[in-house]
């Protein structure tokens, strides 16, 4: 048979290549290569982002089983490079007593559930979508439980894999029913046979449901406040970040391509769905002590400014979707790199445990306050235009008293975020941080997110390259 | 409805279906609920066998009837701890549970049973293996070997973090 | 004309350098800049009245109004701009040459009387800022001119009332003279935007006026409402209030400004405005005229029981002003020979109260100097003491009793000729009047000059040249004020009018105040050592009348119903309501939304609750509730 | 880009330069430096400006540049100036740069301070600059956050609670703001963002428009104290330290009263004038609410933020008479109060450094300890109230008089009522004075407190000197800002 | 063959609400992963069977069933491993055992 057609899908092909390299390398090397793993495991990243730089042709391939357009790659590449710094910034906690000798494993499974992702992301059929799904979730309960006998790594392992389950076995009944009312799981036949009987919207409620489950809206939520607390910080990160944006974007891509008849429908769902997100989730924040739990609820309530971009469904949407994505992988992971080496140094963890950071970290302090400014829309930093976006094309669609209601929630979410930055600068502390110096990994992993959270914004080319890849289905 | 042997098998393997799957649910021990879930998954392959899905039978009876039900006894063996109170919750939760569940299925029916699916058309022969074979391996529509390639990285992907869990280090 | 600019000029370059550099200067040179542009100015005042009246009258006989500068200062809109200039009429000639003169006398007075006080270059640089912004006042070209020099001509009295700034009493007499005129000037402040809006022009001008539909309404109201502004300035009832306690500033500032200057620049806006009053609202014309008298009486009476020397003179400072306001009230038309006669009566009084008024308050500055109180009970028997002063004081009571040959004589006669050309009934009223300032005045007199006299702690003494110069100075302006043909430089219209006097007028006016001096000399010039009380007239009066007297000597409870009014409805009723308002339910409300926030994420963390089949619970009811909301809409 | 863009390099300079700065000297050098640089630019500004102007050049904005930068977006970095925002650049580099000196002695984290306030004076003036609306807003909200940090590091009193009170308010007004500043936009058919050009379009439906515009106002009307939005202030200012609520108080809320005028206003006239008269009884109630309120506070920087209420209150006032010269009187408002309330809060700010309290009960006689500093104090406190040749007078005449031209006696009645808060003022403000400067020292501690330094003194007379001179000399700046409404007001119908 | 449809529709369905009613009030969690095992079957009969009844034509639903029995299989066994984990650390399996995140 001619397997041609695989050479097509450069990205993904060559990702496995990568995530092969690095298996074969832990197979083979002894303890004393370990120390090489790290170096090994981002340049090979690097070139991952290299390969998927280089320009791509739209592709349509396996039968309209895997459709691959530039921005996908683009979302892709983002999504790369969102893992490239997980994996920067895993450096203390990887060479940990207890994760030294696990490093190659952490470093596949994560790669599996991004080439889960990329996946999902060109899916042109519910079968693939569906495969890519599970492959970015199961993966990624064992990296969840990878501290296995920290007590809460365990536990959230536990409650991501039910509950994942859980909500692939709605999914999945939610696509048996598309189905049995269509006859074909194929993006592109879909669309003539979606006519929005009641069928096909209980279908659509339980796939959707499914997907709000990755991207966690609103009730669909629940787990993730948990299971980020317990997980270990880096793959709490690499879970808020690259584990959503890619579910948001491949949502937002089943919605347009497939359910684009039912688009009353779901964007009257998303609507409620988006309110009762933001709010609630920024509502939970407020009262949060630990600082990775807040983050939870933080990046619940990004979720929602996410579907902003969502609702519309429209080029606009999309291009500020993928741009929110991209901002707001470099603010929370800058957010979550700091909060990780501290962890790491200190163990600390609580939001009381930040009183007076600045006085002994003023570094660490300054990055994570311009990434809470970042998430919390603040200017002249990145999330200020990604918002600003985001909302531009919510409104653009019509949406004005949504845009609102999510604009007076930023007002909440900024009291959380100040929260934090106010430990930081102004309470006092007998007994703050020690000071501490990071390690050179971290250290680039922080400089390039800090780069991004300033650079992103005030530099319009990103935006432009993203929006110029067009529609991008 | 006459009631040929079709029918009979279809509502044999119904009635232990519907019956097990509560009973699944509902028992108190835990390794009885692993052998009504056995009981399922073989009804489950009784019904691809009669709607002539014999390939998907006999996957069904390996992999799940064969492979996780022994997982499942497995480790419920392994896990069993001697103090047992019930495996009940508290009444409330039940009932909140019990009320979800059953609004849901009366949604579920109510919509599935009253929707207009294209007539059905039952013709009897089994799948020819070649045909299977070829949608496995084929690159076009209808032909699904990259999500078989995928499948195999997911699979390989569980078996590492299987191992990193179930590991002892 | 163009030197008059120097007149505005100067004071103010005098005041930036005392203000700036007085600190560094010794008391005496500071002292002396000050009186030297005082000097200059009042020089060039006269030079002014002198080339003014000079000058050939025009073809209607009126002197030429002159501006010999105008300039837009702030635009407002096309025709209404706020100008800056130098208007030259024959009231304003004649007011540069009070201003200037009473503020020289005042400021040479001043060496003596404020020798050696802390802050002597503050006050000289003060005295600087008043007499430039009063000066500035009299010669606005516009109504808005007028008014914002008008405010500065406030705040320097501000400034100079609590020129001791130590004291409490000080502190408070000028918060409340200048909150009391600041109220006043809002009304005067509305007044010209009326005008302005339906006059569309600042001008004084009626001939400028383009009146807008419902200007003929609204214009009397405008009139009025300037009025009010007026009357703050001039303390008229029941805006006299803040005057007497403006007493508590140095004594020559009281002579200056409250009594000779700013005082009566109500009157002088009246007058500035006069053709407008007649021309669009004669009503209320007479309804100052009222408030004139009525105010004249009021003080009048509280003057007779007073028994600070400054305070009787401070009422009688309102009184007076009440017959300048009166006089000007009566007025019926712009014609000096019929009924046009108060305007003339009233600048002639204005002229002349400025002279013996400023010299009443340096008289009674100099007695205070010598005898450091203000109390009539602590004085007596001073014309042995202080000779120059007392013959001065004299002079000065005779002059506003209205005593012949002494200028006070000739303006109020004028001023009942006209009262009475307007109604005998208030001619006979504002004689009344005459009568009880005659006798309050010679109480005071006798009180402090002859009665018995207090055993002093040390001898009083005469105060030194540089305080017995303006005195003296100024009773002979008193004396000879009065034979000046006022008439001929100022009148209605502008036009010549020959004063006469008129017999019979005269003859009631003359026998009523002998009779009051007769009276005072009776009770109060007796010689012996001073009883405990029972002697003074008005205190054996209260017998008779005593819810009078003890109105009166409260000062009919003005003050009381003031401080009422604002510590009791404006602190107490409406600004800590609003202040409470403004910090629990407008703040409130704002906090509560925080705090309702705040809460909710405490109520519902429940639901956060940690196990997971709660969470599939939520999980299966939100997908159950999207299909059920889809399937509903 | 043309050199408008220094206003916003020269911060971002400054912001350089103080990272790399490793002592207090070096960082007062580049305060310094910095803060003059952007003085002689706003003067210069002023020349050049003014000189265009008599060239002939009759755009409705000078040295306009334009540089695209989110082409799908029709977001351009467009800058432009006319009278009006000629007059805030001027108002807030004299701001910035007395502030500079009034926080010479700032000895805590000095380097992070003067990093914010560097930050928030580039929020300022880029905000002034800008000519599109999401450059402004931008701006707008780079001018919001510094806030924070800096009244929560460096203030006093509740300085937590009144910092994160002042940033919630005003971003929920700036969540407001952005709804409007969309709004505008897409109804005007999402073409451009430059407010030069949607006015000129002029095609906002007016049903939208009378969404959009009470929405706008509201947004920018939190920032101008707008009653009941105007809760913030009072807290806000009393933790501030003293340059932070100069440039607040000077500046920032005048960002409120611009806003208000240059984008709710001019782009949405029709609205404006149907709905006018809800904003008129606000703003009046402000007015007069804010006066009454500060005569029964107690605290100095209290007094200090109910008056600015209360005057900032006026310039809404003025605004929304849409007339030309009430409009004139607003910008001059907003000047005169920016210059007088900045005064203000710098002498608060020393006579607080010195005593250590802001309780009026607690001080008095301070003429006598701290002769320089009362006197400017009286001097801020005639200002306030209006006294004739210091600004105030120039600028509440000039909207007594514009306010009055309005044809409605409803207007008319409004004006009378606001009108009667100069006596309110003067009320509270001689309360003050005489309370603390006059009288005996109440506290014998006081007795050994010394008077200004130079560099308090070079900081106050600099205020004092752009005070009097305003209210001296007002022809030119009103004509050059009379000038500048006229082409928005001239969208209106009153 | 003459049976509707409907009929599997209904077993299924009520195979899923079963599994559905024991994910939500089982304690063990074993337990709860069979019930979640009982789900996804009912969904793989789903698939077979609208794949033989209505659209006999292409194999969709019926290598959607193969994948899908082959990705339970993977979940379940990272799931069980996962859950032995757990006991290892708390000595049993009882969900009320892991909630110790919350709030």
């Amino acid at each position: 048979m001619d397997y041609s057609q695989f050479l097509h899908i450069r990205s993904e092909i060559s990702l496995i290549a990568v995530i092969m390299s690095l298996l074969l390398f832990d197979l083979l090397a002894g303890a004393r290569m370990r120390k090489y793993f790290q170096p090994l495991a981002c340049l090979l990243m690097l070139l991952q982002i290299g390969i998927n730089l280089t320009p791509g042709r739209s592709a349509y391939l396996f039968g309209g089983m895997y459709v691959h357009t530039p921005m996908m790659t683009a979302v892709k590449n983002i999504l790369t490079v969102g893992t490239l710094i997980t994996f920067l910034q895993a450096n203390t906690w990887l060479k940990r007593e207890d994760t030294v000798f696990k490093q190659g494993e952490f470093y596949v499974l994560t790669l599996s559930t991004l080439l889960g992702m990329y996946f999902m992301i060109s899916a042109g059929n519910f079968m693939l979508f569906f495969i890519g799904l599970e492959t970015a979730s199961v993966p990624m309960a064992c990296l969840v439980a990878f501290d296995k006998y920290r007590h809460h790594s365990a536990e959230a392992g536990a409650k991501y894999i039910l509950t994942a389950m859980f909500s692939s076995g709605l999914l999945l009944y939610g696509l048996s029913l598309i189905y049995g009312s269509t006859g074909t799981l194929y993006f592109e036949d879909l669309p003539d046979k979606i006519t929005g009987s009641p069928l096909q919207i209980m279908a659509f409620a339980f796939f959707f449901a499914g997907m709000a489950f990755k991207i966690s809206l609103v009730p669909f939520h629940l787990w993730t406040a948990d299971v980020y607390q317990g997980a270990p910080t880096q793959v709490t990160g690499y879970l808020s970040v690259v584990s959503k944006g890619s579910a948001v974007f491949a949502l937002m891509t089943v919605l347009i391509k497939v359910f684009a008849p039912m688009i009353s429908q779901w964007q009257h769902t998303i609507y409620w769905i988006v309110i009762a997100t933001i709010t609630i989730a920024n509502l939970f924040a407020l009262r949060q002590q630990n600082l990775k739990r807040f983050l939870a609820f933080s990046s619940i309530s990004q979720a929602g400014y996410l579907m902003l971009g969502v609702i519309g469904g429209s080029a606009a949407g999309m291009t500020a979707l993928v741009y929110y994505v991209l901002v707001y992988m470099a603010a929370n992971l800058a957010a979550f790199g700091v909060i990780s080496i501290i962890e790491q140094k200190s163990g600390k963890i609580e939001t009381a445990d930040y009183n007076g950071l600045y006085r002994t970290n003023p570094r660490l302090a300054f990055i994570l306050t311009l990434a809470l400014f970042s998430l919390a829309g603040i200017p002249p930093f990145a999330g200020f235009f990604s918002k600003f976006f985001i909302f531009m094309a919510a409104f653009q669609s019509g949406f004005h008293v949504l845009v609102f209601i999510a604009l007076i929630n930023t007002v909440i979410s900024l009291y959380y975020y100040l929260l934090i930055v106010k430990a930081m600068y102004i309470n006092p502390n007998e007994t703050p941080i020690a000071p501490f110096k990071s390690d050179g990994y971290t250290l680039i992993s922080l400089v390039l997110c800090t780069g991004g959270i300033v650079a992103i914004g005030i530099v319009s080319a990103i935006y432009q390259s993203i929006h110029a890849l067009g529609y991008g289905l | 409805m006459d009631f040929s042997l079709q029918t009979i098998v279809f509502l044999f393997l119904a009635t232990v279906i519907i019956v097990c799957s509560i009973l699944t649910v509902t028992t108190r021990k835990i390794l009885r609920a692993a052998t009504y879930l056995l009981f399922v998954l073989f009804s489950t392959a009784g019904i691809y066998f009669q709607i002539n899905y014999s390939f998907l039978g006999a996957v069904q009876l390996l992999i799940y009837a064969g492979g996780i039900t022994v997982l499942y006894v497995f480790s419920i063996l392994l896990t069993y701890s001697q103090r047992k109170k019930g495996d009940r919750l508290k009444s409330s939760k039940v009932v909140a549970g019990l009320t979800a569940t059953l609004a849901g299925l009366g949604l579920c029916l109510f919509i599935t049973l009253t929707h207009p699916f294209t007539p059905s058309h039952f013709e009897f022969g089994e799948l020819d293996i070649k045909t299977i074979g070829f949608s496995l391996m084929g690159m076009g529509k209808y032909q699904y070997v990259l999500p078989f390639e995928v499948i195999s990285i997911l699979l390989l992907a569980c078996i590492i973090g299987g191992i990193l869990i179930a590991r002892r280090r | 004309m163009k030197f008059t600019i120097f007149i505005l000029l100067l004071p103010a370059f005098s005041f930036l350098l005392l203000a700036l550099a007085g600190k560094r200067m010794k008391p005496a040179v500071a002292g002396g800049i000050g009186t030297a542009v005082s000097g200059i100015v009042t020089v060039l005042s006269c030079m002014t009245a002198f080339l003014y009246f000079g000058a050939p009258r025009l073809q209607d006989g009126t002197h030429a109004v002159l501006i010999p500068y105008n300039a837009t200062w702030l635009p407002f809109t096309e025709t209404l701009h706020i100008d800056m200039g130098i208007l030259l009429d024959p009231i304003s000639v004649m007011m540069l040459i009070v201003i200037s003169t009473v503020s020289l006398m005042v400021h040479i007075y001043s060496f003596g009387y404020m020798k050696g006080e802390k802050g002597f270059q503050r006050y000289y640089a003060f005295l600087s800022l008043f007499t430039m912004s009063m000066l500035g006042l009299v010669v606005a070209t516009n109504i808005f001119q007028m008014y914002a020099f008008w405010e500065l001509v406030g705040v320097s009295s501000y400034l100079l009332i609590g020129f001791y700034y130590t004291r409490p009493a000080a502190i408070a007499a000028s918060k409340k003279a200048f909150i009391v005129t600041r109220f006043a000037d809002l009304g005067f402040l509305i007044g010209i935007l009326v005008y302005g809006y339906y006059a569309g022009t600042y001008s004084f001008r009626p001939d400028m006026v383009a009146l807008m539909s419902g200007g003929v309404a609204m214009l009397p109201l405008a009139l009025g409402l300037m009025f009010v502004g007026g009357a703050g300035k001039s303390a008229m009832f029941p805006l006299h209030i803040w005057l007497p306690d403006a007493m508590e500033g140095p004594t020559p500032v009281s002579a200056l400004i409250h009594a000779a200057t700013m005082v009566v620049a109500g009157v002088y806006l009246v007058a500035r405005m006069f053709p407008l009053y007649i021309g669009f609202a004669p009503g209320v014309l007479e309804a100052i005229g009222w408030t004139g008298a009525f105010t004249s009486l009021f003080a009048a009476v509280i003057a007779c029981v007073q028994t600070d020397i400054k305070r009787v003179l401070a009422f009688s400072t309102i009184s007076q002003i009440g017959f300048m306001i009166t006089s000007l009230g009566v007025c019926t038309s712009l014609d000096p020979q019929q009924g046009g006669l108060g305007y003339m009566a009233s600048m002639f009084h204005l002229f002349t109260h400025a002279m013996f008024k400023a010299l009443l308050f340096l008289g009674a500055g100099s007695i205070i100097h010598a005898v450091h109180s203000n109390e009539m009970s602590k004085m007596g028997g001073l014309h042995k003491y202080m000779p120059v002063t007392h013959i001065v004081f004299l002079i000065a009571c005779l002059s506003i009793a209205g005593i012949p040959v002494f200028s006070g004589f000739f303006s109020k006669d004028e001023i009942l000729t006209a009262c009475f050309g307007y109604s005998p009934l208030m001619g006979w009223f504002m004689t009344g009047v005459a009568a009880i300032t005659a006798f309050y005045m010679f109480r005071l007199y006798f009180q402090i000059f002859w009665g018995r006299n207090p055993r002093y702690d040390h001898t009083p003494h005469e105060s030194p040249a540089t305080m017995t110069f303006p005195l003296v100075f100024l009773a002979a302006a008193t004396c000879m004020a009065g034979f000046i043909p006022f008439g001929d430089f100022i009148s209605s219209n502008g036009t010549a009018y020959h004063i006469h006097i008129d017999k019979i007028t005269a003859a009631a006016s003359i026998a009523a105040a002998l009779m009051a001096i007769g009276l005072a000399a009776l009770k109060y010039a007796r010689t012996g050592p001073i009883l405990p009380c029972g002697d003074d007239l008005p205190d054996s009066a209260r017998g008779l009348f005593p819810a009078l007297h003890k109105a009166a000597s409260h000062r009919f409870y003005i003050d009381e119903i003031y401080q009422f009014i604002t510590h009791k409805i404006i602190f107490a009723c409406i600004s800590r309501p609003i202040a409470w308002i403004d910090r629990h339910i407008v703040d409130g409300f704002f906090n509560a939304l925080g705090w309702t926030a705040l809460i909710t994420g405490e109520e519902i963390r429940p639901m956060q609750s940690g196990h997971i089949q709660q969470y599939a619970i939520w999980f299966l009811g939100g997908a159950l509730a999207i299909t059920v909301l889809l399937l509903l809409i | 880009m043309n050199f408008l863009s220094l206003y916003v390099l020269i911060p971002l300079l400054m912001l350089g330069a103080l990272w790399a700065c490793r002592n207090t000297r070096q960082i007062r050098g580049v305060m310094a430096a910095g803060s003059s640089a952007l003085l002689i630019l706003s003067i210069a500004l002023v020349f050049l400006y003014i000189a265009g102007r008599r060239a002939g050049n009759t755009d409705s904005m000078l040295f306009t540049a334009d540089t695209v930068w989110y082409a799908p977006l029709n977001i351009h970095y467009s800058t432009g100036v006319d009278g009006i925002s000629v007059a805030m650049l001027l108002l807030s580099s004299v701001i910035v740069f007395t502030g500079t000196f009034a926080s010479w002695k700032m000895s805590y984290q000095t380097k992070e301070y003067f990093l914010w306030y560097s930050l928030l004076s580039m929020g300022v003036f880029g905000f002034f600059i800008s000519t599109d609306l999401f450059a402004m807003f931008m701006f707008y909200e780079i001018a919001l956050i510094p806030m924070y940090l800096l009244i929560g590091i460096w203030g006093s009193g509740r300085k937590e609670y009144s910092a994160m009170k002042l940033t919630l308010m005003l971003m929920g007004g700036s969540a407001f703001l952005l709804s409007g500043i969309l709004g505008i936009y897409f109804g005007s058919g999402a073409t451009t963002m430059n407010i030069l050009e949607i006015a000129g379009l002029h095609n906002i439906p007016f049903d939208q428009q009378c969404i959009w515009f009470p929405v706008t106002f509201i947004g920018f009307g939190v920032l101008g104290a707008l009653f009941p939005f105007h809760t913030w202030s009072p807290d806000g200012h009393a933790s501030a330290p003293t340059a932070v609520s100069m440039l607040h108080a000077g500046v920032l809320m005048k960002l409120g009263g611009y806003g208000c005028f240059r984008i709710a206003m001019y782009l949405m006239p029709e609205a404006a004038g149907q709905l006018s008269w809800i904003f008129l009884i606000l703003t009046g109630i402000s007015v007069i609410y804010g006066a009454f309120s500060a005569c029964v506070q107690t605290d100095l920087k209290y007094i200090n933020a109910y008056s600015s209420v209360s005057h900032c209150g006026l310039v809404l006032f003025a605004l929304l008479m849409m007339n030309a010269t009430a409009a004139t009187g607003a910008v001059l408002q907003m000047l005169s109060h920016g210059l007088m309330t900045a005064l203000f809060f710098a002498l608060i700010g020393m006579i607080y450094g010195r005593t250590h309290t802001r309780d009026i009960r607690e001080l008095g006689g301070l003429m006598k300890i701290m002769p320089f500093l009362s006197v400017c104090y009286v001097i801020a406190g005639l200002a306030n109230l209006g006294l004739p040749g210091l600004s105030g007078f120039v600028a509440e005449m000039t909207i007594f008089t514009g306010s009055f031209q309005h044809a409605d006696p409803f207007h008319r009645t409004l004006t009378i009522i606001a009108a009667a808060s100069i006596v309110i003022t003067a009320v509270y403000i001689l309360r003050l004075v005489g309370k603390i400067l006059y009288g005996d020292p109440v506290n014998p501690q006081h007795l050994k407190l010394t008077d200004a330094t130079w560099e308090e003194r070079l900081s106050v007379i600099c205020l004092i000197t752009a005070v009097a001179g305003l209210g001296l000399a007002p022809w030119w700046i009103s004509r050059m800002i009379g000038e500048s409404v006229l082409p928005v007001i001239s969208q209106m119908i009153p | 063959m003459n049976i509707p449809m409907e009929y599997y529709l209904a077993v299924s369905t009520i195979m899923m609400f079963a599994g559905i009613y024991g994910f939500l009030t089982r304690r063990n969690l074993l337990a709860m992963l069979i019930s979640v095992e009982l789900m996804l079957n009912s969904v793989d009969i789903n698939f077979a069977v609208f794949n033989r009844f209505l659209f006999p034509g292409e194999l969709e639903g019926f290598f959607f069933t193969v994948f899908a029995i082959g990705v339970s299989a993977a979940e379940t066994a990272i799931a069980i491993a996962i859950l032995i984990n757990i006991y290892r650390n708390m000595r049993n399996i009882q969900v009320e055992n892991i909630n110790e995140l919350n709030g």
